[in-house]
């Protein structure tokens, strides 16, 4: 019995015949298609870019709205605050003139306040989780793709840097890296109070991407496409940064999106515990606990910048949890 | 009382910030007179409605720091020491506001001769310690040198000096070696005479200081008297977790018919610490189950609560309130700010009235004019050289004219303040005011533990910083002397003030024996210093607002140690 | 004949996925007969797995969509009871997976695995059923059964795995054994080993097979009757002999043609099926198979691109294609 | 299992030594001098060399920090303050309480907080985990994870201080945060740490929802699961039995985490409420610059950290088999 | 070109024990066996990806067993690898035109009409769309991915080429196509291969000798006729009666079922390895181990590793071992 034979396929006319279902699409462009189609995600994305504009064009804003965030309107014009330095108007002094009101006691106007402050704590928190990422994905390659001794070191860093418990820790030592830049008696710029705050959250938080990373290392330095560049003679340099890091893109993208939010509120709890950003520059996190010091008799105050930061964290999740299903469609159906 | 806490609380604590005189017109400043041997006599005069026994539940943010007298400086130690300790002379209340200071294991409140440099007290029959030992002069005398030892840093030193020398620790270093002091003696088990090098008028004040409570001879540890203290007053500690609680009990050897101070009304008391002064001021607005019979001796309703419980008519009942018997000032480095026309151009800026509505306005905070508190004064006299009661929100015309005659128009100013969130505030404020007149205000926060140790070194490189003295007894020479005494790193004289006239007249002015001449004296001083030389700018004085619960009788603030007296506090049923 | 053991009509199965609708199973039919083995054959996402999971039962009714009717033993199956569908599975019906290492609970003991399927189908104390569970993996070759039954899976070989698994199916003397791909993860020393076990097995209890595969030599060894699917299809139905040895479908040509075998001449070239499968969202209209097959001419272009050859008869051997037998005959010449 | 467990707790032991020896040495960078802070406003500097001399600084760094590692091993003894058997951890600074009893003392409370806490996020959590990932799409599904987004984005300071406010002291639902003994009165245990508890349980529970969703869908997807399904096992033996074995895995890891880190100190939360645990006893430390007790404090938090990742990895081996027998 | 030689011992896991192979210039050495076996070991030992632990690996008669990356440059331009799977043998993130000129970029060649157009032509070799240039791996069916990975293989112009498994993971229809394609690239370009499977069947297409592994040791190599027809070790007859075959033949072929799986590399049995599950085994097997010898009535170059050798055929056995199939 003789079976049929066919044409020979060593050509590539049979290919090309076939109709291609999608054309040319990179992993990230797939990523951006299923994420345009996530509605949750776009309108999450929009509100978080809300923010950022916010923050990026407050100058703007307040030369807009007319206003300083740092005159004390309540005490420079009578009339404003009572006696206990409560604005005297219905829902915290709001006004045509005063849109969401204005601060007890100092009696500044909250919405500038606002805008400026969270341009602060964003500015503080992008910062922070820009330099963790950083360290994070420079210490989780070395160790990862290097193994042996250096691995060992790293880890063990890692295991202890993990291993501090580091709100105790931050609120014990602020002052000393504050002190590192200054003397005790020289003027403590407010950039510096910024940087050692940026220090203090980056310190703890490089670690976790660090392990998340030197994981996905481990694991892709098992993948036969490096092998496959080895054998061609690639030199480390160019596995670490032209095979590996692309790969590596998506969690850390991942892990980012998650800790900016974590980040913001961190600095907003240690503005709680007192060794976050110090006035008179505005500070969405301080805002927000004198907030919650004071609802009793001015609600306005604290649902303001409550509300925004409730609104933004959610945001960043729901966008943090978009942009994972968005690279990793397994887990959705 | 002088000593106000090392380190100043987070947010509106009693015990570590301002406080003064002069708030709403209601108040009227305390009467305090030296009492007769009768007045000595026990028992306490009992407040109205009082009724004995009971749990008292007292809570407050720290604990007692020290229960070895030796150790009580701060107000707060001194207050709950009157509960387990017993001191030569004390302050008795006759009636609200009216005090008298009396013989407390003695049996007057001393007799003084030689002008002053002799003092003679007598103990009373029938005092003993908690185990039924009578107290004896030994035991006094004993308690006094033991203060000169090593491991004593922190209690008062203003006896130990007047009896041997200035650097008294040189002089004697305490009992514990065998050697003993011979400017005190005990002729016999119920007298002792202090022989000072100098006269000391007002020396039965001094006594009066919980730091110079008794300590008995024969039950003295040292260092580890300070866990275990042994009672001469009405109550024995029972238990103490650090930081968290005490429960006192009754003393059985005490008599109340010796103390004319200490009602001790309650059987028991419960001490809960660690709590901040929010949460305190929540739970006793709520004044639920247990919490109606809870008090506290400092904690003070802060600002932010401060429009709620003033506004609630039926909280009125339940409030106490008592200007700060403090003197606060922001102090200019005169080593710095050399022209005085500045230092006044700024006392003419003082946002004073903004300030206090940082505070939570009048009902939290006055705004003296003087260096001298009112309340701690006798013989106190006003005169407002800056304007503040016709411009309380500053004179900016009126700075900006002393300016322009100044050296320099547009001085730059360092102001250094203790960074905690209110603080941070009244600087915006301070800074927004200044600004106006033209000075620009260089804001440097200092770190809380570190306050004291920045502002007290000599030299520092701040213009401006806020401090804090409380007399010790109701007298000049326990303020103007100290805060204007001696320059050194760590001395309280912030301003580096250093006028040989003024030194001399402070030194005239101590060696006065008599009293109402001595105060009238410290109050021409005073006026005089701020008009000539104006080293400090008078800061606002706070105002304690201090709720108690509905079960809690006879609660009062004592208006010179600015806390709540344990003497009159009963549980009603 | 009476009524087949298992009767498949017009199956379909859809899957609704973020991409489109994935036709997996369109329009599928085919019997099984008590005692007998169908192999089912075809490329990788052809609908063999799809088929058999429906029979079961165990797809996701959120994202599924399943047409037809499945009769087993007489029962209809599609759209039964929950509880009848757990009874029947692990009972009358069984099922053995490709790969033995994650498809047995790595957190249970080898024992406690096969025991619990004899509990819950016979209620049988906890004893009993572990004395069954000895039994089967005694029956199925697996040497030391008294103390391997304790052991995990990780703790066995791949062979021994799925001797384990199958001693599983078989533990309830199920009617009906399906064995998606049970030896594709195995070496052929194995595979033969398995396969053997098999046949043995069905001899012993009479039970009906579907053996999946996309193996045909493991097929002619094993099976008695022959489904082969190309998207989703079947293409042709007969029996062993029949379907391998006239192949009728110029797929079944193909797949054929491209098999190495070790009898055959080494001079001649290996002629492969040319081009890829289709998509499952994207079918060709007409014959699925038209972009790749080389007779599409002979039948007239037209109607192999718009109309869809169906498979008659429904018994005996079948396929679906245009071309005529003679014309088979003719090309197979 | 035994080799290593030691291994693992000589590397914890190595890691706390490390941390201590930061913690130490960087607090004498802090530009507080505890000394000053013992000594009062008004010290003489013979007075400040004297309680320097009494607190033991004015020894070098090292030998002070070896010797409060040595105390901890072997005890140590205290000038005046007499005896301190080991573990010693000192006399605090600020009122000379030997250390180790404070933290004794405290540990109680934090434990309890923690562990009823723990108790109530983690089986809300996973339950709602499940539920939601069985329920995956439908609106039980989004309720649960819409919800538990707003509880891991509020802050416990936030909704702690709306809660005192709102259920004890405006309308007494709630009773108030209070400590007393577990074994004085169980009923009061609860009542007092009911409150701290469903805070600290909102926020902590979206995370374990989220986290058990997610394994959950992975996990039921599984080959294996997918055998047992085709065994005929039921719905939910299929999930508790099958899916929620390797469901654990991550939870447990966090679970780990978020345990060490409670007891090392819910700082917020104690702060919140006015409970005095741990997390006030170190806020209180770093306030006073009480040395030896801020060394404990970080030491017993790094400790429950350290200690409950060992935990976590000997449970890995209990829960599967592979990692036990490899 | 000589011959490429490499022989070689792998520590703590004897993955790869004393092997000896030579692969010829042009030439396509098969290595058969089964999972575990260390096949891929042997690969990447001879593209060097591992370093031997003892033992020598020449190419072209220059030692490489523990030449440095600087040394090996040269020489990794002539010993290309393709891998078994097309899925993780691609980079996701690169384009079919990155992955392809990857080696040339990393080599620095500079082909004349440039790399891209290089590229192009490489993708039109293996039968790829070359309009295909910018598109992700992702994008393409595992045949195709294969076929990627063979055009970057190409672009560095090897001499030899390491084949782990090419097909193993392709669908029939697909693996034919592969190895057709394999096979058109040895004939037009001259290529050596060294060919490593575990399906006998496909090997004998592609191989003009097979060497066949057992647990780290080449029991038997021999060109394609002898293996195939005349096998001797018992080994290779299980493996070839393993082979499930689609058409019977006239001639019955022998039925050998052995016991159990390959054992554990870290604990090889002593002596010949593959005494625990021979049925020919006897003491001696246990003590002494088999040389690879060439045994009598063998041709020239079939060498086998036994002391109890089959007889010659692959025809009229029946060894069934296995405990389960024996009821
Ligand atoms: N749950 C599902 N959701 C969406 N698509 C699915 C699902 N399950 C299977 N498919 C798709 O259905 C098609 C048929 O899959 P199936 O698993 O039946 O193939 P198969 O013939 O068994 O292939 P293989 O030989 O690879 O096992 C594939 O294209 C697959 O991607
Ligand atoms: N890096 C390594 N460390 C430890 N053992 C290894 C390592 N690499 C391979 N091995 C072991 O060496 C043996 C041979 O592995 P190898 O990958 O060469 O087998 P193979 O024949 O290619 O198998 P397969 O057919 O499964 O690909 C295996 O038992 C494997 O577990
Ligand atoms: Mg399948
Ligand atoms: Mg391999």
């Amino acid at each position: 019995m003789t079976i049929p034979a066919p044409a020979t396929t060593t050509t590539g006319e049979a290919l090309a015949a076939k109709t291609p279902e999608t054309v040319g699409r990179s992993p990230g462009q797939l990523m951006w298609l299923r994420f345009r189609r996530d509605r949750t995600g776009i309108v999450s994305a929009v509100v978080v870019i809300f923010f950022f504009l916010v923050a990026l064009l407050a100058p703007v804003i307040a030369w807009l709205y007319g206003k300083d965030p740092y005159a004390l309107y309540g005490q420079d014009t009578p009339g404003l605050l009572n006696d206990y330095g409560y604005p005297i108007l219905p829902n915290g002094g709001i006004s045509s003139e005063f849109w969401f009101g204005i601060e007890p006691g100092l009696g500044r106007d909250v919405f500038t306040q606002l805008v400026y402050g969270i341009r602060t704590s964003l500015s503080i928190a992008v910062t922070a989780t820009v330099i963790a990422t950083a360290i994070g994905i420079v210490m989780g390659i070395v160790a990862g793709y290097a193994g042996g001794k250096t691995d060992y070191f790293i880890g063990r860093l890692i295991d202890i840097v993990l291993s501090f418990p580091s709100v105790l820790f931050i609120i014990a030592f602020m002052p000393v890296v504050e002190n590192l830049f200054v003397r005790p008696d020289e003027e403590t710029p407010i950039w510096l109070r910024a940087v050692t705050l940026v220090i203090a959250l980056t310190v703890f938080q490089w670690a976790g991407l660090a392990r998340l990373l030197r994981g996905q290392v481990l694991s892709l330095r098992e993948r036969e496409f490096v092998e496959a560049a080895k054998v061609t003679g690639a030199s480390p340099a160019r596995i670490v940064f032209k095979e590996l890091l692309p790969n590596l893109w998506t969690p850390i993208l991942i892990q980012s999106t998650l800790l900016l939010p974590a980040l913001v509120t961190a600095e907003a709890a240690l503005s709680f515990l007192g060794v976050g950003m110090i006035e008179p520059i505005p500070d969405w996190g301080r805002m927000f606990r004198r907030g919650t010091e004071i609802y009793q008799n001015d609600i306005t105050y604290l649902i303001f910048p409550g509300v925004a930061l409730l609104i933004f964290v959610i945001a960043f999740n729901l966008l943090g949890d978009s942009v994972r299903d968005a690279f990793d469609p397994k887990l959705k159906r | 009382q002088g000593n106000q806490g090392a380190p100043a609380a987070p947010s509106g604590s009693a015990s570590g910030e301002p406080g003064a005189p002069a708030p709403a017109a209601s108040y009227k400043p305390p009467t305090i007179t030296v009492g007769t041997a009768d007045d000595s006599k026990g028992p306490a005069i009992e407040p109205e409605g009082v009724v004995k026994g009971g749990t008292v539940t007292m809570i407050d943010r720290d604990d007692i720091g020290h229960l070895d007298p030796a150790q009580v400086y701060v107000n707060t130690m001194s207050n709950f020491g009157l509960l387990i300790g017993r001191t030569l002379t004390g302050y008795k209340r006759v009636g609200p506001g009216d005090y008298k200071l009396v013989g407390d294991l003695a049996t007057d409140s001393g007799t003084s001769s030689e002008g002053g440099k002799t003092w003679t007290f007598t103990l009373k029959d029938g005092v003993k310690w908690e185990d039924g030992t009578p107290i004896t002069s030994e035991d006094v005398k004993w308690s006094m040198e033991r203060t000169f030892a090593a491991f004593v840093t922190q209690g008062p030193t203003y006896i130990q000096q007047w009896l041997t020398d200035v650097d008294y620790k040189k002089a004697y270093q305490g009992p514990y070696d065998g050697k003993r002091l011979d400017s005190i003696e005990t002729p016999d088990d119920k007298t002792i005479v202090y022989k000072f090098k100098s006269p000391h008028a007002d020396a039965n004040y001094a006594f009066a200081m919980g730091g110079y409570g008794i300590v008995p001879k024969e039950k003295d540890t040292k260092e580890a008297y300070d866990k275990k203290p042994v009672s001469s007053g009405p109550y024995i500690i029972k238990s103490h977790v650090v930081d968290k609680s005490m429960d006192l009990e009754r003393n059985p050897n005490w008599d109340p018919a010796t103390d004319p101070i200490r009602g001790a009304y309650p059987d028991k008391w419960r001490l809960e610490f660690g709590q901040e002064n929010l949460q305190i001021t929540d739970r006793l607005m709520a004044d639920a189950g247990a919490d109606q019979t809870a008090f506290t001796f400092y904690a003070t309703v802060p600002p932010e609560r401060l429009q709620q419980v003033l506004g609630d008519a039926s909280l009125a009942p339940r409030l106490m309130k008592s200007p700060s018997p403090y003197g606060n000032y922001y102090y200019f480095n005169l080593d710095r700010v050399k022209d005085v026309k500045i230092r006044q151009a700024i006392n003419h800026a003082w946002p004073s009235k903004q300030i206090q509505q940082v505070y939570g306005g009048p009902a939290a905070a006055a705004l003296p004019t003087t260096i001298l508190n009112e309340n701690t004064t006798v013989g106190y006299e006003s005169y407002d050289l800056f304007g503040k009661e016709t411009k309380p929100e500053g004179d900016v015309e009126k700075a900006k004219q002393l300016l322009a005659e100044s050296s320099n128009p547009t001085p730059t100013i360092v102001y250094a303040y203790n960074q905690t969130p209110l603080q941070e505030q009244i600087t915006v404020v301070i800074k927004n005011a200044l600004e106006k007149a033209g000075i620009k205000v260089v804001a440097k926060p200092l770190d809380r533990k570190t306050y004291y140790d920045s502002i007290g070194k000599v030299k520092n490189d701040f213009d401006l910083y806020w401090g804090g003295w409380g007399a010790d007894w109701p007298s000049g020479t326990t303020v103007l002397p100290v805060i204007f005494g001696p320059i050194a790193d760590g001395a309280p004289n912030y301003s580096h003030l250093k006028d040989e006239a003024i030194t001399k007249e402070m030194d005239e002015i101590t060696a006065l024996t008599d009293i109402d001449a001595q105060n009238k004296a410290w109050m021409a001083l005073d006026k005089k210093i701020q008009e000539t030389i104006t080293p400090l700018v008078v800061a606002e004085n706070r105002i304690a607002n201090t709720l108690h619960g509905s079960k809690v009788g006879g609660a009062e603030i004592d208006p010179q140690s600015w806390v709540v007296s344990p003497n009159t506090i009963f549980v009603k049923q | 004949m009476s009524t087949p053991f298992l009767s498949v009509r017009d199956l379909t199965v859809d899957f609704h996925t973020e991409d489109g609708v994935v036709h997996a199973v369109d329009g599928l039919s085919f019997d099984v007969e008590k005692g007998t083995t169908l192999g089912i054959v075809g490329e990788s996402g052809s609908g063999k797995s799809v088929t058999n999971l429906t029979v079961l039962g165990l797809h996701n009714p959120e994202t599924t969509k399943i047409g037809g009717e499945i009769r087993l033993d007489g029962e209809e199956l599609i759209g039964a009871s929950r509880s009848t569908m757990e009874k029947l599975r692990g009972n009358k019906v069984a099922m053995i997976f490709q790969d033995p290492l994650t498809s047995l609970s790595p957190y249970h003991t080898i024992g406690k695995q096969i025991s619990e399927v004899y509990r819950k189908h016979t209620g049988a104390s906890r004893a009993e059923a572990r004395d069954r569970a000895i039994e089967m993996l005694t029956r199925v070759g697996i040497p030391q059964p008294k103390t391997r039954v304790d052991d995990y899976p990780h703790q066995f070989s791949g062979g021994m795995r799925q001797r384990a698994m199958i001693a599983m199916a078989l533990v309830c003397d199920p009617d009906l054994l399906i064995a998606d791909e049970p030896t594709t993860a195995l070496d052929v020393t194995v595979q033969a080993q398995i396969l053997d076990l098999l046949k043995e097995l069905q001899d012993q209890t009479g039970a009906s097979i579907i053996l999946i595969t996309h193996d045909l030599g493991v097929v002619a060894n094993t099976a008695h009757d022959v489904l082969v699917m190309y998207a989703g299809r079947a293409v042709e139905r007969g029996t062993v002999r029949e379907v391998l040895h006239e192949p009728r479908h110029p797929y079944t040509w193909g797949l054929l043609a491209s098999m190495p075998r070790l009898t055959a001449s080494v001079d001649v070239p290996l002629r492969p099926v040319r081009g890829t499968p289709p998509s499952l969202i994207n079918v060709p209209p007409g014959c699925p198979f038209h972009p790749r097959c080389d007779y599409m001419e002979l039948a007239g272009p037209g109607l192999c691109r718009s109309e869809r050859p169906e498979l008659s008869p429904h018994r005996g051997h079948g396929d679906a294609c245009y071309l005529t037998l003679a014309q088979k005959r003719e090309i197979q010449k | 299992m035994l080799p290593f467990i030691t291994r693992r707790t000589l590397g914890a032991v190595v890691t706390l030594v490390i941390i201590s020896a930061v913690t130490f040495f960087l607090f004498f960078a802090v530009p507080a001098d505890p000394a000053r802070l013992a000594c009062g406003k008004v010290c003489p500097p013979e007075l400040l060399e004297q309680a320097r001399h009494n607190l033991g600084l004015d020894q070098p760094l090292f030998v002070q920090f070896v010797a409060w590692l040595a105390g901890i091993f072997v005890g140590r003894d205290y000038e005046g303050l007499g005896a301190c058997p080991a573990p010693c951890l000192g006399y605090s600074f600020v009122n000379r309480a030997p250390v180790f009893e404070t933290i004794l003392d405290r540990l109680p409370l934090t434990i309890s907080l923690t562990i009823g806490a723990a108790a109530v996020f983690l089986t809300f959590g996973v339950a709602t985990g499940i539920i939601a990932a069985l329920r995956q799409g439908r609106p039980l599904d989004k309720i649960a994870s819409v919800s538990s987004l707003i509880g891991a984005s509020v802050q416990i300071y936030f909704i702690g201080t709306l809660a005192m406010y709102f259920l004890v002291y405006q309308n007494q639902i709630l009773w108030r945060p209070r400590y007393v003994e577990f074994s004085q009165d169980p009923i009061g245990w609860a009542q007092g740490l009911l409150l701290p508890w469903l805070v600290l349980a909102i926020i902590f529970t979206a995370n374990y929802t989220r986290m058990t969703r997610s394994t959950m869908v992975e996990q039921l997807s599984e080959d294996y699961v997918r055998t047992a399904r085709a065994k005929g096992m039921s719905g939910r033996s299929v999930v508790m039995r099958f899916a929620m074995r390797g469901t654990l895995t991550p939870i447990i890891t966090i679970f780990g985490v978020d345990l060490g880190a409670l007891i090392g100190g819910a700082i917020i939360t104690e702060q919140t409420f006015g409970l005095q645990g741990l997390g006030q006893l170190s806020v209180r430390a770093v306030t006073y610059s009480d040395l030896p007790m801020l060394m404990a404090t970080v030491l017993v938090a790094a400790a429950a950290i350290v200690v409950f990742n060992i935990i976590v990895d000997v449970l890995y081996a209990f829960i599967d088999p592979r990692v036990r027998l490899s | 070109m000589g011959g490429v030689i490499f022989k070689h011992q792998v520590g703590k896991v004897h993955a790869v024990d004393g092997i000896d192979l030579t692969v010829h210039a042009g030439e396509t050495l098969g290595l058969v066996g089964e999972s575990g076996c260390g096949k891929s070991t042997a690969g990447r030992l001879a593209s060097r990806l591992l370093e031997p632990t003892a033992g020598s690996i020449k190419y072209a008669g220059r030692e490489i067993g523990h030449a440095k990356r600087r040394e090996l440059k040269p020489i990794r331009a002539e010993i290309q690898m393709i891998f078994q799977d097309p899925y993780s043998s691609l980079n996701p993130r690169h384009t079919v035109g990155t992955i392809v000129g990857g080696p040339m970029e990393i080599n620095g060649i500079n082909p004349p009409g440039g790399r891209d157009n290089r590229v192009r032509e490489l993708l039109e070799i293996v039968g790829l769309n070359p309009e295909h240039f910018n598109r992700f791996p992702h994008e393409f069916s595992g045949g195709q991915r294969q076929r990627i990975g063979v055009a970057r293989a190409l672009s560095l112009n090897p001499k030899l080429i390491i084949a782990d498994e090419p097909v193993s993971a392709l669908d029939v229809s697909i693996q034919a196509q592969v190895v057709n394609l394999l096979q058109q690239l040895q004939r037009d370009m001259g290529i050596a291969f060294l060919f490593i499977a575990h399906d006998l069947a496909i090997v004998r297409h592609f191989s003009q000798r097979v060497a066949v592994m057992y647990l780290g040791k080449i029991v038997e190599v021999a060109d394609r006729a002898s293996l195939y027809e005349r096998p001797r070790h018992p080994y290779t007859h299980a493996l070839l009666s393993a082979v499930p075959e689609v058409l019977e033949d006239s001639e019955p072929r022998e039925r050998i079922r052995l016991a159990g799986d390959v054992p554990s590399p870290i604990n090889p049995p002593s002596g010949c390895r593959f005494r625990t599950r021979c049925w020919k085994a006897q003491d001696k097997c246990a003590t002494e181990e088999p040389p690879l010898v060439r045994l009598e009535g063998n041709k020239e170059g079939h060498l086998t590793a036994c002391h109890f050798p089959e007889q010659p055929t692959v025809h009229g056995q029946d060894v069934v071992l296995d405990p389960a199939l024996q009821g």
